[in-house]
Parts: C-alpha cells; structure tokens; sequence
C-alpha cells in the first residue's frame, strides 16, 4: 500500500536537517535507544528481542538436521526468513513475503553469511548426507525505521544463544546427545550500520519518518576487524563516491558501538 | 542414516500427583497481561499463561478496500491469528494453514459481539494475533489478549471477552489444559464469554465427554474466564489508571 | 461474496419463528426430509450421495499406501477435503477453499476422528513404515443449509461403504490382495446435529433462509451411546449457558434419528 | 519396501470382439441425461454415458465483478471444468491443472457459438461442469450436458451443442472411445456441434490418423453428435414437456 | 486483460479479405518469412530461435536424469513449459501461465509427442529407476501472432540440436560420458500449421491483426508422411466439416514447405 | 543408484595467468547491444558481454491499472528481472524467487533517478528484463540493456544509466568479474551509475573487502561503467544515426 507522507511533514522534517537537527534531538550519527535480550523463547533453540527505538524484532532459530547441498556438501546451511508482520505497521499486508521483506531477508542473510557469523563447516555431521540446517526466523512487530541494523544486531544474538544437541556416529547411526548441549560455532560478530541522505545530509539510523522522506539509504556490514561483508543501496535517489567512500569509514566506529550490546 | 535422539526431557507420565504441573484441578496456570505493548498499532496487548506467549495488536476503525467485504450498517472485525515459526517444538512453516484459517474465523465470531460494530458502517476493525511461544491453549490466550488489545485501542464495547479452556485429563474434568494435558487428554473445551452477561460467544469442543462431564467442564471453563477477566481488567487499570 | 438478506424476508422468518413456526412448515426439532445413497461412484473405494432437503453432497473415499506420522507409527490416516463448488451456489467461489469450507473440513474430520468412526490402529500395515491413508473427500453441490449434518452423515455412510483389499507381508514385500477386499473397520457412527438460534429460539437443521438470518449456530458430534464428541458454535451473536446444555440433550436424540439413515 | 499388487480387474486385451466392451464401431455408450437436477443453479444436467457421470450447472446472466473480463456488447460465457478427487483410480489433487485449464477454454468456445450472448452485454454467463466418475470422453460429456443446464436455464440459443469423440483403435476407425480404447488406441478425435446446421465449435485429434482415417472418423463422430442429441432434447422435453 | 479492436480496422482488414488480399500483401495461403537460427544458447543442451513474420520465439532444451511414471517405465519423459512474457505483447501479464499460455504448451506438447518426434523409449536408461527427463522451455519474447506454428517448429529444431552425454552401468552405477556427446534420438518432423477463419475465408499464417478479428482458428500437426498427429480449433466461431477437411488437405503441402526450414 | 559424471569441462584453477580468461585485471569482457530488438514492445535492446545474453523491453508510459500503486505527481517504474529456465546450467524454475525480486527492486531503484518521471504522473513505466544465458553480473547486464531500452522508447532521460561490477578474486581486485570470479571471488561490488555526473544509483556488496580494497574496486567500477557507457551510445547511434 503507498502511504503517502504530507508536504508539510516532508518539509519540517527537511528544514530540522538542513539545521543540523533531527526531530527526536539526535545527533546525525547518534542511534535510537538500544534494548537487546536474548533467550526469550524457551521452545527456540536461540533466541532474542531486539529493539532500536521503538522499531521491535523477535528472532527465533530453529536447528534441524537436513541433506547438505550437492556443491557444498561439508558445510551446513542457514535459512533466514522474515516477516513483516501486519501488525508492525498499518500499511504492511497479510500475505506472502513482498519486495521490502524479501530484500530485508536477502541483506540479512548475505551480513551474516558473508561476515562468517556462524562457522557453518562446524555443522557438518556426515559429509554428504546430513547437516545442521539452522532456520533463522525474524518477526517484526513494530515498525519504526531502520529495520535492517535491528534484524542483523538481533539475528547476531539469536545465534550466539542458541544451542545444539552434541552428535556422535555410532554403528552408522547418527546420535543426538540433548545432555550435553553445545552453543552454535560463531566465528565472527559481523553487524550492519544504515544511513539515510536527506537533502544532501547522511544521517544514522533513520527513524521512520525519516525513513519516509529520505531519497536514498546505504546499510553496511562490517566485520569485527573492519572490513566490509556487505552493502545495500536503496532509495530512488542517487549518491555519490565522496559520500559513500565517507559512510563507509564512520560504520566502522558506529558497528564496534553497536557491538556492544552483544551479550 | 537412522537418527536416534538421547535424554530429550519428555519425561512425562511418571508424575505422583493428579496434574503433570501439581496444579489442582480448577486451577488456572500462572497469567499476566500487559496492555498498550507496541507503538505503531492503535491497540496492543501481551499476554502469558504457562508457556504461552502471545501478542495481539488492533488496527481501526479504518476504511475498508476489499469491498466485497464491506457491510453498509457495521463495521466488519477480521482476525488473523498466526504462529511463529519458532513458538513450537519442530519449526512451523510460515504462512497460514487450515487450523490458523479456522481459529481466525472463530476468533472473530468470538470478538464481535462484544463491540459496537454499527458504530462504524463501511470499514473495519483488524485483529492480529501472533503466537510467540505456544504451550497448549494459544486460541484462549489469544482472544483473551485480543480483547485487552481492542480496548487499549479505544473501541467502545459492550463488554470484555476472556476465553478459557476446561477439559478432561487421566479421567479428570480440569481447567485450563497445558500442552500435555490436551495432547494426551481426553478431551478439550474451549469457550470465550462475556463475563458481564455470562453470554458464550465460543464454544469449541473436541475428545469424549458424558453430558455430565460436559456441564462440569462448561462451569469449570466460565469460572476460569472470570478470574482471567480480573488480570484482563487490571492490565487495563494499569495503563490508564482507574 | 457477502449476501445481504432483504429485511422483508428477514422479518418474515423471524415472525414466524417467534408464533413458533418455520416456513417450510416443519417443527422446531424436526429435520427436512433425508435421503442417503451408498456406492454411487465405482472408481470410488467408498462412496456416498446425501441430501438433507435440497443440500446435497457427493463424498468419496480414496485408500492410498502411505507413511505415517513420525510421532503416530502404528496408526493410519484420514485426510478430510472439503470442496464447496462454485455450481452449489452463487456466491461460491472457484479457488482454493476458503474459511467456510476449511471450516467445514475440520469439523467434519473431528467429528470422525474424535468420535474413533474409523479404528484407525487397524490401519496399520508395518508399523512405522506403512499405513493406510484414507482420503475423504466432499464435493458440495447444492448448498441449502446445514451443510455440517449432511457432511458429517453421509461421510460416516461412504467410511462405511469403503473396501479395501486385505494385506500380507511376504518376503518383506506387502502384498495387496485385490480378490479378497474387506471393508474399512468401523468403530463407531458418531453423527452431527446443529441448531440455529432465531430471536431466542433454538431450532434444528436450519435451511439456507435460517442460516442467513440465524444469529447463532451450534453443532453437536455424539457417539452413539450419547457421549460429546465435537462442538462447534459459529455466528457472530452469543449463546447463553442453559441453551447449550438444553440443546445437547436434544443433540442426543436427534443423532439416534439420523443414524437410522444409515445401511 | 516394495509394494505388489495381485488379481487387479485390469484384465483388458484378452477380448476377442473386435471393441473391449463388445459395441459396434458406431454404437455410443450407455446414455441417460437429466435436466434440472440441482436446487440453486439457474440451470442444471445430469449425465451419465458408459461409466461417465456428470454434471454441468449454469448461473447467469448475471453481473460481472471481474472488469478486465467485460466485454461493451455482450455476455462472456465463461466455463470452469472441475474433476472431483475420487472420479479417476488414483486420487487427483484438488483444483485446476494444465488439463483442466485447457478442457475449460475449449468448452467455452465450443458453448459460445450457440448462445445469443449478444443479448447481455456487460455480463456473464458461468458454466460449472463437475466430473463425479470418469471414463474417457469426460469433455464431451461435459459439452453436452453444458448445453442442457443452459437450457434449463433458459438462456436463449441458436441451437444446442452436442460433442462426441471418434478415433481409432486396434486400427479400427470406431466412435465414442472407452476408457481402455482412449488410453491404448491409435487416435482420439473430440468434436462438438451445433446439429441444426451441422457446424462444428469443438475440434481436437491427437494420435496418427490419414487423411482418409480422418474424413471418415469426422463423419463418425458427427453421426453420434445427431444421436446424443436426440437424448438432449428427451432431457428437456421430460423436464418440461412438449 | 481484454483488448479492443478499433472497428474501423476489423471492418479494413475485412474488407480486403472479401477482396482475396491481405493487409500485409500475401497470399492466402502464404507464410510471412521464416528465420530458424540453432545452438544460440551455449548453456543450454539444445536451442533455437524463431521468427514467423515478427513474431519470436528463443526455445530451450534441459535433460536430467528423472524417475519414468510407474505405468511407462521404460520411457523418458518430455516437459513442455510456455511463457508469454509480458515483454511480448503489451497486454500478457507476469505470473503464472494463463489460459492462452497453458492451451500453447499443451498444443505444442501434443503435435511432438503424438507426432513421435523424440523416441522416448530410446531415453531410458535403467527400466523403472532411471530415464532422461528433457524439459523443453518456450520463451515467448515478442507476438504478432501464429504462435502455434513457430513453437512447434522452434522445439523441433531445438531438439534436433540438442546433445545428451552417453551413459553406461558400470558396477550397478550409472557413468554420464560428456566427452562423448549424441543427439537426442530424433524420429520424426511433425509440424503444426495453422488457418484463421475471416468472414468465410480460411488464410494460413495470422498475423496478430488478422488474429484479432478472425472468428476461428484451426491448428493442424502433420508428420512427414502427411499423417494427422494433432489438430486444435480455437475461437468463438464454427467451422463446417468441408471447411475442416480442405485444410487438412492444404496443411499437408504447408508443413512440407515449413520443413524445408529445418537444418 | 549413484550418478557417476566424466569428463565434463568444468577445468578451471589449473590456469597460469592471473585471470581464468586472461584478461587484464581492468579489462571488461566483450561487449555488444543493439537497440530495438522487439517489435511489440515501445523499447528494446539486446545486450551480451562474455556469456552473458540479455534482453530488456520497455512499455509506457501507460495507464496503471493497479490504484494503489499509483503516484499522484509521478510515474513509477516496475521492473521484473526474469532468468529464462534455460539460461543456466541446472534448469531454473519459471516463476519469480527470492533472488529474482530483490534484483528487480533495486533495477527499479537504479533506474528511477534517471528517468523524468514527475513528467507522467499516475502512469507506469515498465521495464522487463529476460536473462537468455547467465554467466556471471546478469544484474549490471540487465541495468545497462535496460537504460538502451528506455532510450529506444523515447522515454524522456536526465542521463543513460550503466552498471558493472567490480570485485576480488585471486587476491586481486578485478573489473567485470566472470561466473567463476564471482562463485569462487572474495568479493563481488556490482554498482549502476549516471556517467554525465557520476552519481552512484546502485551499490550491493558481498564478501570481505578492507576499506582500501573498496575504494579501489568502487574506482574500478566506475571505470569499466565508463567504457560500457560508451557502447550504449553507439547501440543508440546505430539505431537511430547521429
């Protein structure tokens, strides 16, 4: 559903940048309020709430074990779906994943595989037939701007917390030990940074009304270490190389901020 | 390549007393309610009972643009009711099946009668229910939280709707089924009601019951919504104040 | 498709029932005429053709090899379909089955299965690995009220009239035995009842014109020693606590009657 | 774990007529029509030819929702050809497949030429056809109990459509092809027409025919459309008398 | 969607049929240029592009190796996928196959199976376990009409042009050779000509104008021999049987023709 | 029964140059597009680099029919990005997925910039996008073919939009990265561009790149966007003369 945003917002909002200023007080490279808790699904094997502002994520992971893909056939697989739940916001819809959940699904997934978040050759049981197959499920129930830092800071958590039963190969048989329990392989803390330009101002984290009127938006995943894992342009408006060469070094700073509220 | 799954902790039916969890047999499990949880819906609650996590959010009155479904005297009340894929044991795949088809039509006849729908001609009333954690008794919990949500959004009403579930378990007629208990129970009876009127406005039935049985489970399941409408009433009073 | 009823017909029915009458002339606890054929459909392992006055449904049984639930290893399947046919009515749509007819299904299925009509344990073949899967079918063709009854009747009549061919295990082969074919083990004829409510009154087998001015309905499954075993109540208007137990006393009755209806 | 079947009744080819089920190469199956033989539908047939039964059931014209669809000067006749699950051996999966989408298209073509859709611009006419028991020739007995529901409900026609297949089996040119004769024979040729006029508004083939098989099975297959619809017109005429 | 066809042009195109002439100049039983390119896709295993007039189709062909149907088993198995890309004709639309589309693949399947142009048996490989599954995918890039002839004359050529690797059982194991590459076992050239019917005239080879008018089309396969394998009328007018037959004896001399575009 | 496979023609990591196709590492692969390809639709182009074979085709602008997408003070341009099922190597399945929708909403964005769209408000611009063979940055292909079209149309433009990729592979960063640079690379930066003031319409990354590798590949891209952008004129040259 196009919701369209009045002139009159549009140009209060424009007018606060153009200052220096957002409307909620912020600095342009201050983030919303973070809350992040984890281990809030008891049936999940991981999981966590994560709010940045008052957007809201629940993730929850669900390892089970599957058949390897042919060309991979040692390394495990890791499934993320997302929801935009209609209850997030007034104009998302009941119904099959559109255009907006499928990108936040793909950019997701493509921070936290290409930043090697979970050692997925670590969830190889028997090479060839079977392997830990980790669905990654985010349900977003408010929505308030920015969605993709709080789906990757959040997914991040999730499998930090979660759990696995030990396995063991016994008479060719595969055997799940839930006694013993061990935490998903994580390698790596890769977390995601959005700007949004407005009038020509690259601004962090944009609540939703920002996110309403800006013309383009640039998230960027980032390693522990500093190198980039993934980009993501959106947004009907052009950038240019001097601001995105400039985004792309303060996400270093802003990604370490961000990482520490991993637990 | 067989897999064979060790020191799982179902370890249940081994338990001395009458009820798995000890409690007694008109005994409701452990609830609360908190209304006005979400910012950008009109009306929101969230609600635990036992293992049961559910959230509820309201939208509306607003205008309605499936006209096929549009009501020239009233306001239509659609439901969905939806469970995450990680509120269950084994992950449910996404997206709606028959049952969540069906509890979201019972769910609204469950609702509607409760709120002044003529007051609002040609639009509607959405109703989102979403299962977090469930724990045996999600339809329940979610009108119970529904209803919370329908007043933190401002919808006038005639009066709450609570649900709750009698049932029979080990030969037992018991309140409010945990998910063994349905499960492995005899039989389930789910009802909502109006606690103002006593009025049932849903009223499911599955298992084996006497008509005996049934009048015992009836009037355990209508005392149980009574207390629940009391933690419904407080959530409210803690919102808004008195 | 919403049908709106003209007040007038609307008015009518409701005075009627208020001098205690209904337009086809029948008492309040009185069904419309009944008939029930067996083995109309020959490709159909089972089948039947029930009308309750002017509805009428066409219901088919498909025994099939099939596997069974990881968590239910020794005990077959019943699968319950509902169609509700764009020709048996006008508002009725082509696609795929909606609330109505998921509805339907459901309560259909639970009827039987609660009410243990199939002794689905004898539907074992080798446990863990092969069972029978029985899928029943409805195909509603002419829809004039109380499709509930007519469902849940002239199901419990095609499980009775299913054949399927007796099974061996030889060489650890199954061998189906197609000379010698046995009929489905039947438990039990638990059958359906429902009432709708008018004005305050309670009457039996609506007709189409009830059920489009009815504000309540409830439908009651009883064995056929009088136990529950399925309810459910639909309609946007509340029933009180003494119309229910009244009506399941009425319930136990009634299903006597129709089981009579049965070969 | 392997799966053998012993005794089926399939025991087709030991015949020693020259067709399986003993008829004359130009001799129809068993045919009995009904008319009007459903409640709600504006119109209705039923029709049963050898193991076939079918039943077709007309609404219309009425108001066309879909306005892409509409057309400024006359009705769109509309069909949807449906196969219940338990009419064939092996259960069919509930709704449309390629071949029913297909079956639906060509009936409407050959349905259209004989209504006077001029008559109702802007609106539709929809023909539901239902296969409750199939034995190969399912779409021509759906055209010709088509055009009796349409009949019953009084639409105005030019004429009536009749359909009926010839082919060829065991190198034989035949008519009206059985189950076994469709699945094992040489060619299959569904026709449907208007008999007053002789016109054809159905034509499909699919096998190997010559140039002379083909004449010849055309002409087959037009002879049996005369006889079936001296059934049509006995449907009616018991229907509604003379 | 619907699309109208401006009166004035129905009744010109009409008009010049009345007159033995056609807008674009041919005669009445003249096909538009033909151009027949193979092997223009290197990925896949067999390719061909054809033009009718500006009419386009790029076909692709794709074997794997499948399970045969339990009641073929020792036969492969063709797949025929159209689709009529919305960037074909301004009124197709994107998402799943419409009538139009279904009626083109199953027409194009039929003149090619029943004409026998792939000896299926000749692609199993182990009776009952393993077959070649060859899956034949017409992309349908722009219309101007007579879809028909140039699929069906597209998947010949693209299957004449389609490579299997040899295959062995070695050691209950089955060896795929791709150093030593054959053609598909081709049998047969059956081709598919199409007549419309305008104001009593039958013209072959419609244009899209002439499509848009015409009352009835009649779609007719024929093998080398001049044998009959498929035929599809289509469109809301009748045709009478001397119609019928005087196309089929004009079809036979018009595949022949087609044929020589062959390589 | 296991599938053996011999011989087939997948060598590659046994080169001794630095790249598999012994290009230089800011050499683009052959490049071809011509213009007006389609007849049907408004604007056309056919583009292939290495083995890459693209068509893109434009409608519009032209009503909307869907209302809730319309744009009162604007057109909007929808695109959908199409792989044919055999332009791979395993057969894809007809039917958008995932990869396939993400692809045409950032087409749709890396477009939009260029194009005046507040000239056409209500109306949509469509553009599609057919992958006839892939082999490695299909998504720059598709932009670059894409923009020829809108050309073609007569589409009213601020400037042409042209995308390449540039990447790490080997340990080096490359321009235009091949299907086995950009499975087997450490990074792959695909990038669209208004070359006239070398404003940026598109940007993605995956892999791992330092700040300075990035630098160096965004330096790449718009280098090798130049040169394409060279070839896009002369495809509209040709078509249309000086």
């Amino acid at each position: 559903m196009v919701h369209i945003v009045p002139e009159i917002i549009k140009e209060s909002v424009t007018n606060l940048v153009k200052n220096g200023e957002r409307t909620d007080g912020r600095a342009f490279d201050e983030y919303r309020e973070i809350s992040l808790e984890t281990g809030v699904i008891e049936k999940a094997e991981g999981s966590a709430r994560v709010k940045i502002g008052k957007t809201q994520i629940v993730i929850g992971t669900k390892p089970q074990i599957g058949t390897p893909f042919a060309d991979t056939p040692n390394v495990g697989v890791l499934m993320t779906n997302t929801e935009l739940l209609p209850m997030a916001a007034p104009n998302f819809e009941s119904g099959p994943p559109d255009e907006n959940s499928v990108e936040l699904s793909r950019v997701t997934d493509r921070c936290i595989r290409e930043g090697k978040v979970v050692d997925l050759e670590k969830l190889c049981i028997v090479e060839g037939e079977k392997v830990w197959m980790v669905f990654l499920d985010l349900h977003v129930i408010d929505y308030d701007g920015n969605l993709m830092d709080a789906a990757v800071l959040g997914s991040v958590a999730a499998l930090m917390n979660t759990k696995i039963p030990t396995t063991k190969i016994e008479n060719d048989e595969i055997v799940l030990d839930y006694e013993n329990m061990i935490p998903l392989p994580i390698n790596e803390k890769a977390l995601m940074c959005t700007f949004a330009k407005i009038d020509g101002e690259l601004i962090i984290d944009p609540s939703l009304e920002e996110e309403e009127i800006m013309g383009a938006r640039l998230s960027i995943g980032m390693t522990e270490e500093g190198n980039i894992c993934a980009m993501q342009k959106g947004g009907a408006q052009p950038l240019d190389r001097e601001e995105i060469l400039k985004v792309v070094s303060i996400a270093k700073m802003k990604t370490a901020e961000l990482r520490t509220h991993l637990p | 390549m067989i897999i064979i799954i060790t020191n799982t902790n179902l370890n249940t039916g081994t338990e001395t007393s009458a009820r798995a969890d000890k409690r007694a047999f008109d005994e409701l499990r452990n609830l609360k309610i908190e209304a006005g949880v979400l910012e950008r819906a009109d009306g929101s609650a969230y609600l635990e009972m036992g293992g049961n996590k559910v959230l509820a959010a309201v939208y509306g009155p607003r205008e309605l643009f499936v006209r096929r479904l549009m009501q020239p005297n009233r306001a239509v009340l659609r439901c969905k009711y939806n469970m995450a894929p990680f509120s269950v044991d084994d992950r449910k795949r996404p997206g709606p099946d028959r049952r969540s088809v069906e509890i979201s039509k019972i769910t609204s006849d469950a609702l509607s009668p409760a709120v002044f729908l003529e007051k609002f001609p040609r639009s509607t009333i959405d109703v989102y229910i979403e299962v977090l954690e469930a724990e045996g008794g999600t339809r329940c919990a979610g009108i119970t939280a529904a209803s919370v949500a329908l007043a933190d959004a401002g919808i006038p009403m005639r009066d709450m709707v609570v649900a709750c579930a009698a049932g029979k378990s080990d030969g037992n007629v018991v309140l409010d089924l945990s998910e063994v208990e349905d499960k492995e129970g005899e039989a389930d009876l789910p009802i909502a009601m109006m606690p103002r009127t006593g009025e049932i406005t849903l009223l499911q039935m599955d298992g084996d019951l006497t008509e005996e049985e049934f009048g015992k489970a009836l009037d355990l399941a209508i005392g149980g919504c009574k207390k629940i409408n009391e933690e419904q009433k407080k959530a409210i009073k803690n919102r808004y104040g008195e």
